[in-house]
């Protein structure tokens, strides 16, 4: 098998994520979507790494677990302060952002 | 602080006999030449600073003033009888004015028999006429103020004659436009002093636009504007280009000089007070027109053409004074016309060439006299009148104001051409010039001055008949007659307006006489302006028995209208021809319907073009943007899809070009 | 068939189990995306995230990189996936997400961006089409990773420990600053989640006193809130009072449960089940019915509610402090 | 040149100390503000005064001259130096300024009418005089700076940043549309400058390409690109060329303003305070036509002649144009900012028929037309604050009541109209024949300008200070000593300079005859010369008689 599967893999995710966060209006499950990108792209890295021989690949998609725990913890500490206000959780309702 | 010039005599010895300027540095008792200015022009500035401070001295130190010019004048004309042929020509450099390269803008001034006899009857008439205005003037709280801008008149008229360039003689002319103005709207809480001061000083303007051109031609063409040059010069230019300047300095001329086309302002400009009216309005500033074609000789005898419109516009003035002025009720409009008219004469010969400057300066002079006089006259009878102008509610003030009569009567037996009397000499020369004009052009011309002469002689006795003489009108009331109407009392002036009359008077008799005695005043000015003897197609006592003849028919016919038949204190209704001539035949209406009505039509369509165009061009380009904005701006939903969506297109947009560039 | 096209085969080659393994995770990983995005519960989604996740482990296992998968499965599956199923029991576990679409052709252009994108992805994929793997070959024949840019002996030996000793290696060294750097990050992401979650008090509490006082000012509910219904079978505090009209009363419900809309109308459910019961219950009497009931027969469910309906107000203190909590949460 | 005392940046840097000094007056100290910044100002025009003695006319083309490095990798530098024609023109700046600063002494003391003309009137702004006198300060530490700088970057840096504190000065303080006039004047201004910027830019990648700086980098060094452009080392493409003087002519013409670019002005100068609006059109406008002069002219000497005959016919509408709407105009202050659209008509005129005439009478006109319009529109200033209106109709009959200050208006109105014997009269007289001897017919057209000025001045006079004292006029106080301060310096120096600008164009005219000769323009000789002999006898031919 071609390593280069992975990569399809990767993109199909990436692009189903993608789909998802453009598709739902619940915050988490935007924020899942959001994961879901995020993991894709872990992959296409290790198998980056692992196609050329690298250890740089894994430590990317090590460092972007990290920046994404941060994500995870401070987004939905805000989904969980606009719940608090708004009683939703849904990304539509908080429209505040324009003209 | 005065330089004096070096324009050196070397080439005098070369010009004996010949026109042009060639003059030498003025020294001895030239070199107070400046004072001429000076003194008048230190008397405005002083009062005109000064303030209230010099309210109670101020009349008289502008009086002194102006007789202390006079006085320095009659020195230089002393000074000059002492020198002969080109001594008489001197020239004072000043100071640089402006200099650019070529362009040499120079303070300067220049002395010759022909400004010799403007600056003695400036100074002179001007001095008489201020001593009169301190009586006319007594009661008026701006009196200082009327004789702070009476100096600077007679400073600025001055500066017009002795400027040695053009570019000064524009200064000077303008200034006494400035000058005028001022005088006209002296009383300006009347709108229509204020309006007539502008209507004069706006038509001025029309003219100096001639006259600044002029300048720019002479630039163009000689790269100087000292009159030494350019009319050294004129003979070696272009015919064109002589014809173009000609017609310049005739256009400025008719401003100034109220000829046609340019004529409307003078009778509105009596509203100024009478002094101003005798000095700026008859005697001096409206005569600089005269002044200037005869400068300017060399120019127009250049280009036969420029001369030919010179004699045409005199024409025509002459015969639209003498129309208007015969249907005139309003005393000072009705010598208003009359200067016109008189005015006209004096262009008319100007335009006649060496033939008949001379005869044109002349006349200037005694017309300076005697419609001064007669002005002054017109004013004594308005201060015993309540400043009554409406000749219908004069009538027999001869017994009341003895002097005024006899002095104005002088006056108008002198401008009718009566003979013997000062007019009669100088009309006469000029009616003999038109004639010896030649062709047919001399025959037109000779019967239209001739004709004037007439019509001169029938509106003059008309004054002379209805304020003098008759029934005495203004006893009853005027119907419409406000509720505290009284009847005036007339009476004679004070002595200080009626020596001035005297003296005047004298000079409208005996000027013409002297001046013709052994053809001193033409021989006078000869060497300035030319001169040359035309052919006579009729005998000399021919053309004088005309002129007497027609004058003595123009008196009997206002004799048989004004005093066998009694004049109706209300105008009465008269022959189209008559109202036309009673509205200065129809000339406010021209001017307004060609170019007034036209005028606010444009400025207000620019207005309009201005706000709506221009700035609605960049205006609308905001609302544009704005617009724009506005509708662009509903992209933005507020929804955080929406803009992922974007977002997302827009990565598509790039992965995709990244790959096609790749690719390609 | 050129010797670099050979080549390019030879060293794509991978083992078959690896192969297997991931044709069939991949299938699974997929579906679990899929899910993620389709499933009208968010638990759902969540949990088939986890399953994608796992799978992924199992992935980066399958391509050495053992830490990572670890990692994978501890920190993201073990904490994350945790964090986010806490924040959905927060938010509200039992509602179900709406699908239709509200804005106008989201969903359309998602769609074909998606897809585009999609297929772009691939496209540029299969056109870079990999011909030059350099370490595949080496990987596959057992021996260590060849690190071209390090030579130095002590990365070689760390390298050659392990996966784990390579990666600590590289973060200790070669990325020692972006390392310095997420631990710069993930105390501010820490802190600014408290401060996010934290909320100001900006007036002192009001103490119980206060508040029952306030109530007795304002004149409004003097007394306690209803409490709400207490059928069994049901969850209790979801179930709402009834008001003497018959109808619910929203405020015998816990807040939270009011705005996810969590209630539960029973009452048709009890007059019916009373109905049921009154006809039924003449020939069964081990049917469960409170005695009490029993005695004015003539009118069994009017008094069924009119005793719930009227607390005695001597039983106010039993309730008392329920209600007063209550108020206090919302 | 370094090392003699920095004159010129020691000129532009004590109005911004002024400037900074008054800013940090206490704000209940207003009366304390105002001195200091007088104080400043007169500073200013003594050492405006000792850079005038310093000057040479016979010297060189640059003389005072100072530079530094300023941003290196650029090749900008902070360079000064002064010819004939900024020296005028900072001597106008220094001396109008403490004028300005007396005339506007009580405009920044209450807090400006709100747009919907409510608010205001009486409530005194805590800071509002502080800010005022400190950002006419700035101005003038700007002004100065444009007219001397001779690196062309930073003669750009100070043009635009100019509209900083005008923006403020025009928005903050003045008539209810203040902040429309305001805008207004800040986009119209800035669009310019950003096409200049544009065209600096292009003009510094020119000289880069030429190798006119060290290093293969660029210049901005105003005396080498013009050295280079004269030499013809700097030989930029024509259609390049054009372009570049397309962008540095739309901002001057902007600023200056030429017709059609006009219409911010009258908004401006209606709106903002009469100090201001003197500040805009006396020093800020003559930056643009200085640049004109300046920059256009000798670094694009073939663009500028291509474009002449289209300049000059904006210039000459401008003329007429402006005249005609000044007389259309019902507002005093309108009325007077469309009298300045037709000056800079002359202005412009002046400075595109090169001639040296026409340049130096446009450089004279730019001095002279600072202090004209600067005493008409303080004495109409002081007109409007006595009656707090500006409609034209509002007014009659002042002259009755306040002589003085109606005869002030007059001589203000006579130089305007240029009556021989006052300051504009010469200018505008050499503009003319300088015109006249290339372009007879712009030059014709010109002058009729001088028909409708007389037209436009009179009648304001008479509808204002003529007839009878109108409603409202009748307690009309006449100038106080402060005003009479500011107006008999400007009406003298319209006066001196009328009758002797001999100085001024003897300090202009080597630098307009320099200007010239890089544009390759010489005056056209007479057709018929008059032979100027040694000696000057010559003179003999005599008439025809």
């Amino acid at each position: 098998m071609n390593p280069v599967n992975y990569l399809y893999l990767s993109a199909l995710l990436f692009t189903i994520g993608a789909a998802g966060v453009l598709l739902r209006r619940n915050a988490i499950v935007v924020f899942m979507c959001v994961e879901l990108m995020l993991n894709a792209c872990n992959l296409a890295f290790v198998t980056f790494g692992r196609m050329h021989d690298n250890l740089d690949g894994q430590i990317i998609a090590f460092f972007t677990m990290v920046v994404a725990a941060c994500e995870v913890v401070v987004g939905l500490s805000i989904i969980i302060a606009i719940f608090r206000s708004r009683r939703s959780a849904s990304v539509d309702d908080a429209s505040l952002m324009k003209w | 602080m005065i330089e004096t010039s070096s324009l050196a005599s070397g080439a005098l010895l070369a010009n004996e006999g010949g026109g042009g300027l060639h003059s030498t540095a003025a020294s001895g008792a030239f070199s107070a030449l400046w004072l001429v200015v000076g003194l008048p022009l230190l008397g405005a500035v002083l009062l005109l600073v000064g303030g209230k401070r010099t309210n109670p001295f101020g009349h008289i130190l502008a009086t002194a003033l102006a007789l202390g010019s006079f006085v320095v004048g009659v020195l230089m004309f002393v000074t000059m009888l002492d020198k002969s042929g080109p001594g008489r020509s001197v020239d004072q450099h000043l100071w640089t004015w402006a200099p650019v390269n070529e362009f040499q803008a120079d303070i300067g001034l220049h002395l010759d028999q022909l400004s010799m006899v403007f600056v003695l009857l400036i100074t002179g008439v001007g001095s008489l006429i201020h001593i009169y205005s301190i009586g006319y003037m007594a009661h008026d709280e701006n009196r200082r103020r009327f004789f702070a801008y009476l100096n600077l008149f007679v400073a600025a008229m001055l500066l017009l004659v002795l400027a040695n360039n053009y570019l000064l003689l524009y200064v000077g002319w303008e200034g006494v436009g400035l000058a005028s103005y001022l005088l006209i709207g002296f009383w300006q809480h009347k709108p229509s002093a204020a309006t007539a001061a502008k209507k004069a000083f706006i038509m001025n303007r029309v003219g100096d636009f001639g006259l600044a051109v002029a300048i720019f031609l002479m630039f163009t063409t000689f790269g100087t504007f000292s009159f030494e040059d350019v009319l050294g010069g004129s003979a070696t230019a272009s015919d064109g280009t002589m014809t173009a300047i000609g017609l310049m300095l005739l256009l400025a001329a008719c401003g100034k000089s109220a000829q046609f086309p340019l004529q409307a302002w003078l009778g509105d400009a009596m509203e100024g007070p009478t002094p101003v009216s005798a000095l700026i309005h008859a005697a001096t500033m409206v005569t600089a027109g005269v002044y200037l074609i005869t400068r300017s000789a060399e120019i127009f005898d250049a280009s036969p053409d420029a001369q030919l419109a010179v004699t045409i516009v005199g024409a025509i003035t002459v015969l639209f004074g003498a129309i208007v002025g015969c249907a005139k009720d309003d005393i000072k409009k009705a010598l208003a016309a009359s200067t016109m008219s008189q005015i006209g004469y004096m262009i008319l010969a100007a335009g006649l060439g060496p033939i008949g400057y001379a005869f044109a300066i002349m006349h200037l002079v005694t017309h300076g006299f005697f419609k001064a006089g007669l002005f002054l006259g017109a004013g004594s009878v308005m201060h015993g009148m309540n400043d009554e102008v409406d000749m219908r509610r004069y009538g027999g003030l001869r017994k009341y104001m003895p002097i005024t009569f006899v002095t104005f009567g002088l006056g108008y037996l002198a401008i009718i051409g009566f003979p013997l009397l000062s007019g009669f000499f100088s009309k006469d020369k000029i009616i003999e010039a038109a004639f010896a004009k030649g062709g047919t052009s001399g025959w037109i011309l000779g019967a239209v001055t001739l004709l004037a002469a007439g019509l001169t002689a029938y509106y003059m006795t008309r004054v002379m008949l209805m304020t003098f003489f008759g029934k005495e009108r203004w006893k009853e009331a005027p119907a419409g007659a406000p509720a505290d109407w009284h009847e005036p009392h007339p009476h004679e002036s004070p002595v200080s307006m009626t020596g001035p009359m005297i003296l005047l008077a004298f000079g409208s008799v005996f000027a013409g006489g002297l001046f013709a005695l052994n053809d001193s005043f033409v021989k006078w000015l000869t060497p300035v302006t030319g001169f040359s003897h035309g052919d006579l197609p009729m005998s000399e006592w021919a053309v004088t028995g005309m002129a007497i003849a027609m004058v003595a028919l123009g008196t009997a016919v206002a004799y048989l209208q004004y005093a066998r038949r009694e004049v109706p204190s209300v105008a009465p209704a008269a022959s189209p021809v008559t109202v036309a001539a009673r509205r200065d035949l129809y000339q406010d209406a021209i001017n307004e319907g060609l170019v007034m009505r036209p005028g606010q039509y444009l400025t207000r369509l620019l207005v309009w073009f201005d706000n709506k165009g221009v700035d609605g061009f960049v205006g609308g380009l905001a609302a544009f943007v704005g617009g724009t904005s506005a509708r662009v701006r509903r992209v933005q939903t507020g929804f955080v899809r929406t803009y992922a969506l974007s977002m997302f297109g827009g990565t598509l947009l790039v992965v995709a070009c990244t790959l096609m560039a790749r690719m390609a | 068939m050129s010797p670099g096209m050979d080549f390019a085969a030879e060293v794509t080659k991978t083992s078959t189990g690896e192969a297997l393994q991931f044709w069939v995770l991949a299938a699974v990983a997929l579906i679990g995306a899929l899910a993620t995005v389709f499933m009208k519960k968010a638990v759902h989604s969540a949990l088939a995230l986890v399953t994608t996740m796992m799978c992924l482990a199992i992935f980066y296992l399958a391509q050495g990189a053992v830490f990572l998968g670890i990692v994978q499965i501890v920190v993201y599956t073990g904490a994350i996936m945790m964090l986010f199923l806490f924040v959905l029991m927060l938010v509200g576990v039992s509602s179900v997400d709406s699908l239709k679409e509200t804005l106008k052709g989201q969903r359309i252009a998602a769609a074909g961006l998606g897809l585009g994108f999609g297929i772009l992805l691939t496209a540029a994929i299969a056109n870079a089409s990999i011909t030059h793997f350099t370490a595949l070959a080496t990987k596959s024949a057992g021996s260590r990773p060849v690190y071209p840019a390090e030579t130095d002996d002590e990365a070689l030996r760390a390298v050659s420990q392990g996966n784990v000793q390579g990666l600590a290696h590289q973060i200790f060294t070669k990325y020692i600053w972006a390392f310095e750097m997420t631990s710069a990050l993930l105390i501010t992401a820490a802190v600014g989640a408290m401060v996010l979650a934290h909320r100001e008090r900006l007036v002192p509490r009001k103490t119980q006193r206060e508040l029952s006082e306030e109530r007795v000012r304002d004149n409004k509910q003097v007394a306690p809130l209803p409490t709400p219904g207490v059928y069994a079978r049901h969850n209790a505090v979801d179930v709402p009072a009834l008001l003497p009209d018959g109808s619910v009363s929203e405020l015998s419900i816990n807040g939270t449960l009011r705005a996810r809309g969590q209630i539960r109308d029973v009452s048709a459910e009890a007059v019916h089940s009373v109905a049921a019961l009154e006809t039924a219950g003449a020939d069964d009497d081990d049917e469960a019915w409170p005695d009490e009931s029993d005695a004015p027969a003539s009118a069994p469910v009017p008094t069924a509610r009119q005793e719930h309906e009227d607390p005695d107000p001597g039983s106010g203190d039993e309730v008392g402090a329920g209600a007063g909590s209550k108020e206090g949460r919302s | 040149m370094n090392g003699h005392f920095p004159w010129l940046t020691t000129l532009a840097a004590l109005p911004f100390v002024g400037g900074l000094c008054v800013a940090a007056v206490p704000a209940g100290k207003r009366r304390l503000a105002k001195n200091v910044a007088l104080l400043f100002s007169l500073l200013t025009l003594a050492v405006a005064v000792v850079v005038a003695t310093k000057f040479d006319n016979d010297g060189g083309r640059f003389q005072i001259t100072e530079s530094y490095s300023w941003i290196s990798s650029f090749g900008v530098r902070w360079s000064l130096g002064v010819d004939g024609i900024g020296l005028v023109l900072i001597l106008l700046t220094a001396v109008l300024m403490p004028l300005l600063i007396l005339a506007s002494w009580h405009d920044a003391d209450e807090a400006p009418v709100g747009a919907d003309g409510s608010a205001g009137a009486g409530r005194p702004a805590p800071r509002g005089t502080h800010a005022f006198f400190a950002l006419m300060l700035l101005v003038e530490a700007m002004v100065v700076v444009s007219f001397a700088a001779t690196d062309v970057f930073m003669f750009y840096v100070f043009f635009e940043a100019m509209l900083i504190p005008m923006y403020f000065l025009i928005g903050g303080f003045g008539g209810a549309q203040r902040s429309y006039a305001a805008v207004k004047f800040l986009l119209y201004n800035l669009l310019g400058g950003l096409v200049m910027l544009a065209a600096v830019v292009g003009l510094y990648v020119a000289t880069a390409n030429q190798g006119i700086g060290v290093d293969g980098h660029g210049t901005f060094d105003f005396v080498k690109i013009s050295q280079a452009v004269a030499t013809g080392q700097l030989d930029i493409d024509p259609t390049a060329e054009k372009a570049l003087f397309l962008g540095f002519m739309f901002a001057f013409a902007i600023k200056a303003p030429l017709w059609p670019f006009h219409t911010w002005l009258p908004d401006t100068m209606t709106e903002a305070t009469p100090g201001v609006a003197v500040l805009v059109t006396a020093m800020v406008d003559k930056v643009g036509t200085f640049a004109m002069l300046r920059f256009c002219l000798e670094i694009f000497p073939d663009a500028s002649k291509y474009f002449a005959p289209v300049v000059i016919t904006l210039a000459v509408i401008g003329i007429i144009y402006g005249a005609l709407l000044a007389v259309g105009q019902t507002d005093i202050k309108r009325l007077i900012a469309y009298t300045s659209i037709s000056h800079f008509g002359f202005i412009i005129l002046g400075i595109f028929v090169m001639t040296s005439q026409g340049q130096s009478g446009a450089t004279l006109y730019m001095v002279n037309h600072g202090f004209s319009t600067a005493a008409l529109l303080l004495i109409a200033g002081f007109l409007i604050s006595r009656r707090g209106s500006k409609t034209i109709a509002d007014f009659g009959g002042v002259q009755k009541v306040a002589p003085v200050l109606a005869g002030t208006f007059l001589v203000a109105g006579l130089a305007t109209l240029s009556m021989p014997g006052l300051a504009p009269f010469v200018s505008e007289f050499l503009v003319l024949v300088g015109a006249f001897t290339k372009y007879k017919v712009a030059a014709i057209f010109a002058t009729t300008g001088i028909v409708l000025a007389a037209l436009y001045v009179l009648v304001l006079y008479q509808r204002t200070m003529t007839g009878p004292v109108r409603p409202g006029n009748e307690k009309l106080r006449d100038l106080v000593p402060r005003e009479l301060a500011v107006v008999v310096p400007l009406i003298a120096f319209l006066l001196v300079l009328g009758v002797y600008p001999k100085p001024v164009l003897d300090a202009v005219n080597p630098a307009v005859d320099h200007t010239l000769s890089r544009v390759e323009q010489k005056d056209p000789a007479p057709t018929k010369p008059i032979e100027q002999a040694a000696g000057t006898e010559a003179h003999t031919t005599g008439g025809s008689k």
